[in-house]
């Protein structure tokens, strides 16, 4: 109910979309979605805005809230954090700005504090990529997990996942040293060198995202252990989608960022435009693998078509 | 002067003060008694040990050994504040003006008055007053930052400091190296008046005359050790200077022979940053320019916008032989000019680099193959320099910072001479060496325009101006007056001169 | 002396600079099109994201007029964060919290400054290891996750839209205002401020003078500390949880403030309304680039700029008026 | 006499320092249960890991000795990284990419020197400006997302394992090596080298000398930026990605180097030597709390403090030769 703002029902609806970082594929995904919706939905306007590095809570919250000041019609936002995000939407809500939460969860009532959630179950997420490693070993066998980063909500729920899963199968061992990878590729690399170092005689390993992954990959390639130790990791750019055609990863647990995009804006114009929506959406998470990764759906995922949304 | 003869029980008494850097024995067992009323002259030669010996009084040098006495109460300043705190009241050597507090806070830093931790200005005001009237500057802006003043003032604002601190006992490591003659001699009269109160005071100095004028009794150091002493009256300045060096001093300012040549260096209309206006001047090869003038009168600014380091707001600067517009240091160097600065601290030396960095920087060419630099060479080089000037240092690599202020001055000159400039800009090539080392620097300063070297000798001691230079000009607030020969001139035109601008006709 | 006369002229300048450079950005933002309005919200916003950056600020403004600089400052926001959470999650009540968050921020402080004069490490180099020390304390106390903790109301004192309206901006940039006057007053007229800015300008001098240096010197860092701790406390309120990654890389948005401000890295120099207003100015500009809808990118270039235009202006000013 | 005596012992000690504090850290870790063996691989795995920060740190000394600093270098590697990566992208040889890389660094490094000099910037604010600024270049270009490229055999340069094995460590290390011994050489016996040394500990002095300072300054930070770009090009030789978000942060590991191997902030001193070896310690330090499973927060602590204690140690044999 933006009304005031923009009284000419003519002026295109902005919609802004807040990832929780801007430089890896999985959030161009997130954006190539958007615009998608952008494109399909008539006068709607997406605004794509991001904190610099992904555990930057603070510059979220600031963002979204320069965002409400802006006057958007609607912010379709992948929080940082499940409660810290939590002011900053109910300020939405009293500024009469419906918001989307997407990708994470928020400590906050659906519905009421705000419109819909779309994600995939992180949980569920990791989970998959237990029980699939626990195929790969047969069921013995000893697995490293390298963490993400501290206090990264969904990546620790999917490392969750991992381990329950795995604890199903009596005669594995998890190695867990409680490393965490950092943000970037290339602090990921040097701390999966230096693990590698200490546990190379591992059999499998898990990563819980795209960073983590593709460092752990490189450290694996640089001691010739890629293809030897099982290795699955979480989500989907050209590099790690190479490796698993290579053989390099035994699988990739992929969602679907884009549909997340897409899905969002879409929810956020409907409720603008008085239709309900529903109130908890799940695009879904699928184990991609080296047989199964040929098939259009899992291939529209390891390899979404972004340029024909984002380049133009 | 009446000399008062001290009493029994001495005010200030040092004995077997003993202090070593490293491997140089700085002081070896001095003995020190000043009484009451009592001015003692404190004098040696460059490295003598006399700042050091104050500094372990001031509780900012801790001896190796020795004991302090003030009024027979043993003392052992921790740190400079205690010392002030029993008392001792110091002028250092090196200027000790913090340049971004105001003129007032400078003055009571360290002993302000305060109440919850807030400064009771008005408890200081009335004595701040009272002491720079008795300086003859009372109307030194109190809340201008120190930045703003000239060095002369600077040093008027630390003689004030020692002043505020009601002391028993002050030292003044030599107070006039950049003060006005009228400035001196109201010092004089100050250290009178403390005399009356009874103060110790130790007046350090290199020149000779001063310490005949003021001192009772003088003490004087070499090496560390102090090797003569005795009531000022019944000695000589030759006397002093014979202690000092252990031999005769030769003639003071040596008469070398030697002929005008071609103009070098002429600047006509020449202005500087509003300080300075429309000097005309005309240099020739082989003769020694002086000027002359008040601190403050902006010789220093002339010299340092010739060099190119100011910008020259008017006017212009023709260098022999050469058109171009280049006026940069480097161009200026690779002209021929060279300027020695007035600021050893500040700007002449880089105290963190070693005598051999800061002797040689200006001039590495000669080493360089394809910029590559032979460091054999370079050090016979520095050896060599230091041999000539006689440079009193551990060696090519100590750092700058340890030798004396005068070595340190000579390290400066010996640039210079290195460079082998063709015209020597010098701003106070003196300021603080001892007696010898300023004999030999001026004997420096013949040969070299005896070699057809064009010399500006900037000065305050007017004797010394008389004594070295062919030409003497004055230069009164921003304006240089006629140059006429120094014969044409006595002591007494030069300070009217310099004090009220009409060039004595 | 014509000194005497130019340089309270010069100061004045000095002081006023910063908000002269705060106006032009406003009109050159004003100038770009579509002239998104600055609306009352857009300025409350600004001021409670200046907030933390600016409380934090102040005391590094004393830090580098002495002399100094702390690197350690974002981690210790974080530790301290994390530390008011754990306070408050244990049914600790806000004065609790309160205590507990200036009280670890004076001993961050307390530290830095001892590591400075006792084993005289330059503070760059001493604050350079404690901005990892601290960091890694956080997360170890914090078990490397956010903790989140009731507010107890701590939250209203920085919520942008303030309880009751008529305070216009939030408490918390109340409070900011009111210890950037008093730091003011300290600097100026307080033997402590004095002996700072002596030792920032000349430390040798000022130990002859008899300031006892070292003393001094952790007095200020303790002092920051003190900023550094209550900034914490607003950076708990505004997450709602304390979080052991918050505030990375934040030392330098601090420093870039007082330096925006005035300040020079060299000592003896700094003011803190200058400060204050750098850091506005940076909370703005984010603000305006996010309405105009910038991409991150854009963001950065710019910002990274006006710190240098700022200082460049500041310094050419300086040059003329010299 | 002493002083000449001296002097040259106090240097020397000075240039070994490092080295003996990492042995010293070498068999310290050792004593730690469960006594984790240095295997050769481990001493290779150190040295890639110390690789990157060496090489600009190698820059960055000589850019601290001259009295300056550069708080843009993480910045600029990640630039240098995604432009290289753009290259071979495009099908460029390793040629065309290698002077692309040093050309990219070369031109971040004159930016850098001509806003020091022109604008009369402290370095430290000119540098804080550009941090931000060619992370945002380098966002830019890359479109904000790692450029993934062929390494055309690059990876080779960076691998742990060199090919040919009796290299024993990666050629690019080797490589560091060499150009350690080349600028320690050139610091030395160099005009350039003595001119920064001179700027670097008194500028004034140096003014007065005839050094045309700006024009020295500006050689030097384009002399820095070559290495940064050589820096560049080894990351993304690693990642096989140009990755605009790298190297966060990494300025402060490289100036950590700096000072650890006895480098002074305040100019005038620097040891080549000492600062690769300050880059080595700190990246077997991270390895060794790897490679006995210490938490991340823990070496954050430990790693804060050996800068603290490596320059401590310094400082106090300096403060005794004196
Ligand atoms: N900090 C220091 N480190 C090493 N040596 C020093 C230090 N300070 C002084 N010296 C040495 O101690 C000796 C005495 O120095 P001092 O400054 O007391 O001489 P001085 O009599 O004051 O000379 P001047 O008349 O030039 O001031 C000199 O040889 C000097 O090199
Ligand atoms: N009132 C002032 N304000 C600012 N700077 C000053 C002032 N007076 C002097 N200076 C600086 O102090 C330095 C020395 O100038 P000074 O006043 O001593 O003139 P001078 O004639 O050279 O005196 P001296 O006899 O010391 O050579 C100059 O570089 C000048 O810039
Ligand atoms: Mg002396
Ligand atoms: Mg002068």
């Amino acid at each position: 109910g933006d009304a005031d703002r923009d009284p000419a029902e003519a002026a295109p609806l902005r919609i802004a979309v807040v990832p929780k970082g801007t430089t890896h594929d999985f959030w161009k995904a997130v954006h190539a979605g958007a615009i998608r919706a952008e494109q399909e939905l008539d006068d709607v306007q997406v605004i794509y805005r991001g904190p610099e590095r992904e555990d930057n809570r603070d510059q979220q919250i600031s963002l979204v809230q320069n965002l409400i000041s802006s006057g958007v019609d609607a912010i379709v936002l992948a929080p940082l954090d499940q409660h810290a995000l939590v002011p900053s939407v109910r300020l939405a809500a009293q500024a009469g700005i419906p918001v989307v939460v997407f990708d994470s969860r928020l400590a906050a009532e659906v519905g009421t504090d705000y419109v819909s959630y779309v994600a995939t179950d992180n949980l569920e997420g990791g989970r998959i990529a237990g029980r699939r490693m626990g195929e790969l070993l047969h069921g013995r066998g000893r697995v490293l997990l390298l963490r993400h980063a501290e206090g990264s909500e969904s990546t620790m729920r999917r490392e969750e996942g991992f381990v329950e899963a795995l604890s199903a199968f009596a005669d594995i061992e998890l190695i867990d040293p409680k490393r965490y990878s950092g943000v970037t590729t290339a602090t990921a690399q040097i701390a999966s060198e230096s693990l590698l170092t200490a546990y190379d005689d591992v059999d499998g390993i898990f990563c819980a995202n795209e960073t983590s992954t593709f460092g752990m990959l490189l450290a694996l390639r640089g001691r010739d252990l890629a293809g030897r130790i099982r290795f699955i990791g979480f989500d989907a750019n050209a590099g790690l989608v190479e490796a698993l055609e290579l053989g390099e990863i035994d699988g990739l647990v992929v969602q679907d960022p884009m549909g997340m995009g897409y899905l969002g804006v879409k929810t956020a114009v409907a409720h603008l435009r008085a239709q309900d929506v529903e109130l908890r959406q799940d695009t879904g998470v699928t184990l991609a693998t080296r047989d199964n990764m040929h098939e259009p759906d899992i291939a529209s995922l390891l390899a979404p078509d972004l340029d024909r949304y984002l380049n133009q | 002067m009446s000399a008062v003869p001290p009493r029994r029980q001495p005010r200030l008494e040092m004995a077997g003060i003993a202090k070593r850097f490293g491997a140089t024995v700085a002081l070896d067992a001095v003995d020190l008694r000043v009484g009451r009323g009592e001015v003692l002259a404190l004098v040696g030669e460059n490295g003598a040990g006399k700042s050091t010996l104050m500094k372990v009084l001031s509780g900012a040098v801790r001896p190796d050994g020795g004991r302090i006495a003030i009024d027979g109460a043993p003392f052992q300043p921790a740190d400079p504040l205690a010392a002030r705190e029993a008392g001792v009241a110091m002028i250092y050597q090196e200027s000790n003006v913090v340049p971004d507090l105001t003129v007032e806070a400078n003055l009571i830093l360290g002993v302000e008055r305060h109440r919850l931790g807030f400064i009771t200005r008005a408890a200081h005001r009335s004595r701040i007053r009272a002491v720079l009237a008795r300086l003859g500057r009372p109307e030194l802006p109190l809340d201008a930052r120190a930045a703003a003043l000239s060095p002369g003032d600077r040093q008027l604002l630390e003689i004030a400091r020692a002043l505020l601190t009601d002391a028993r006992v002050l030292v003044m490591d030599e107070p006039t190296s950049s003060l006005g003659l009228a400035e001196i001699a109201r010092l004089f009269e100050i250290i009178e008046g403390l005399r009356r109160e009874g103060v110790a005071v130790v007046y350090i100095s290199h020149f000779l005359e001063e310490v005949q004028r003021v001192t009772d009794r003088y003490v004087v150091l070499r090496d560390g050790r102090v090797v003569g002493e005795g009531p000022t009256a019944d000695t000589t300045v030759a006397d002093l200077v014979e202690l000092m060096i252990g031999r005769r001093l030769p003639e003071m300012f040596p008469v070398t022979q030697r002929t005008p040549g071609a103009p070098v260096l002429s600047l006509d209309g020449v202005g500087v940053g509003g300080r300075v206006n429309r000097v005309d001047l005309t240099l020739r090869r082989g003769e020694i320019l002086g000027f002359a003038g008040l601190v403050g009168a902006g010789r220093t600014e002339l010299l340092r916008a010739v060099y190119g380091l100011d910008p020259i707001v008017s006017g212009r600067v023709t260098v022999a032989g050469y058109s171009g517009r280049k006026r940069l240091p480097a161009d200026r160097l690779a002209q021929g000019i060279g300027l020695l600065s007035e600021n050893r601290q500040a700007e002449g030396l880089a105290l963190g680099l070693s005598v051999g960095h800061n002797m040689l920087l200006s001039h590495l060419t000669p080493f360089a193959r394809w910029g590559w630099l032979r460091t054999g060479q370079m050090r016979r080089a520095v050896e060599r320099w230091m041999a000539e000037l006689g440079i009193r240092a551990a060696g090519a690599d100590q750092a700058i910072r340890e030798l004396s202020g005068g070595n340190q001055q000579k390290v400066a000159f010996a640039r210079l001479l290195h460079h082998d400039v063709d015209v020597l800009l010098l701003d106070e090539p003196t300021r603080g060496i001892d007696v010898a080392s300023k004999a030999q620097i001026y004997d420096w300063i013949g040969r070299l325009a005896g070699r057809g070297k064009a010399i500006v000798l900037v000065s305050d001691h007017v004797p010394e101006l008389l004594g070295v230079c062919d030409r003497i000009a004055v230069m009164h607030r921003g304006r240089l007056g006629p140059s006429r020969p120094a014969a044409d001139w006595t002591e007494h035109d030069i300070l009217t001169a310099a004090t009220s601008g009409e060039a004595a006709a | 002396m014509s000194g005497a006369v130019r340089d309270p002229w010069g100061a004045w300048l000095r002081t006023l600079a910063p908000a002269m450079t705060l106006a032009v950005a406003v009109l050159v933002f004003y100038a770009i099109p579509p002239h998104p309005p600055l609306t009352a919200f857009d300025l409350r916003l600004v001021a409670v994201h200046a907030m933390i950056v600016g409380t934090a600020a102040i005391g590094m403004t004393v830090v580098i007029i002495s002399g100094g600089i702390d690197l350690s400052v974002g981690s210790a926001i974080a530790l301290v964060s994390v530390a008011a959470a754990l306070v408050l999650e244990d049914g600790g009540g806000v004065g609790l919290a309160l205590v507990v968050a200036l009280g670890t921020g004076a001993l961050c402080g307390l530290y830095n400054g001892l590591l400075i004069t006792a084993l005289r490490l330059p503070p760059f180099i001493a604050t350079l290891g404690t901005l990892g020390f601290y960091r890694g304390v956080a997360k170890w106390i914090s078990g490397s996750i956010p903790v989140t903790a009731p507010t107890q109301g701590l939250d209203a004192w920085v919520s942008p839209i303030p309880d009751p309206p008529w305070l216009l901006v939030a408490p918390g940039v109340w409070l900011m205002g009111a210890l950037g006057i008093g730091f003011v007053l300290m600097l100026r007229y307080s033997v402590l401020g004095q002996h700072a800015l002596a030792i920032g300008s000349n430390e040798a001098t000022a130990r002859l003078c008899g300031i006892r240096v070292a003393r001094t010197k952790v007095s200020i860092f303790v002092l920051a500390g003190l900023l550094t701790g209550l900034a914490g406390l607003m950076q708990f309120a505004r997450l709602t949880q304390g979080d052991p990654t918050v505030a990375i890389g934040l030392e330098l948005d601090i420093i870039a403030a007082v330096v925006i401000g005035g300040g020079s890295l060299s000592g003896g120099q700094g003011s803190i309304f200058g400060t204050l207003a750098g850091a506005v100015l940076m909370a703005y500009l984010r603000n305006r680039s996010t309405v105009l809808g910038w991409p991150n990118f854009v963001e950065e270039m710019i910002v990274g700029h006006i710190i240098i235009v700022a200082v460049a202006v500041d310094r050419w000013r300086a040059g003329r008026a010299t």
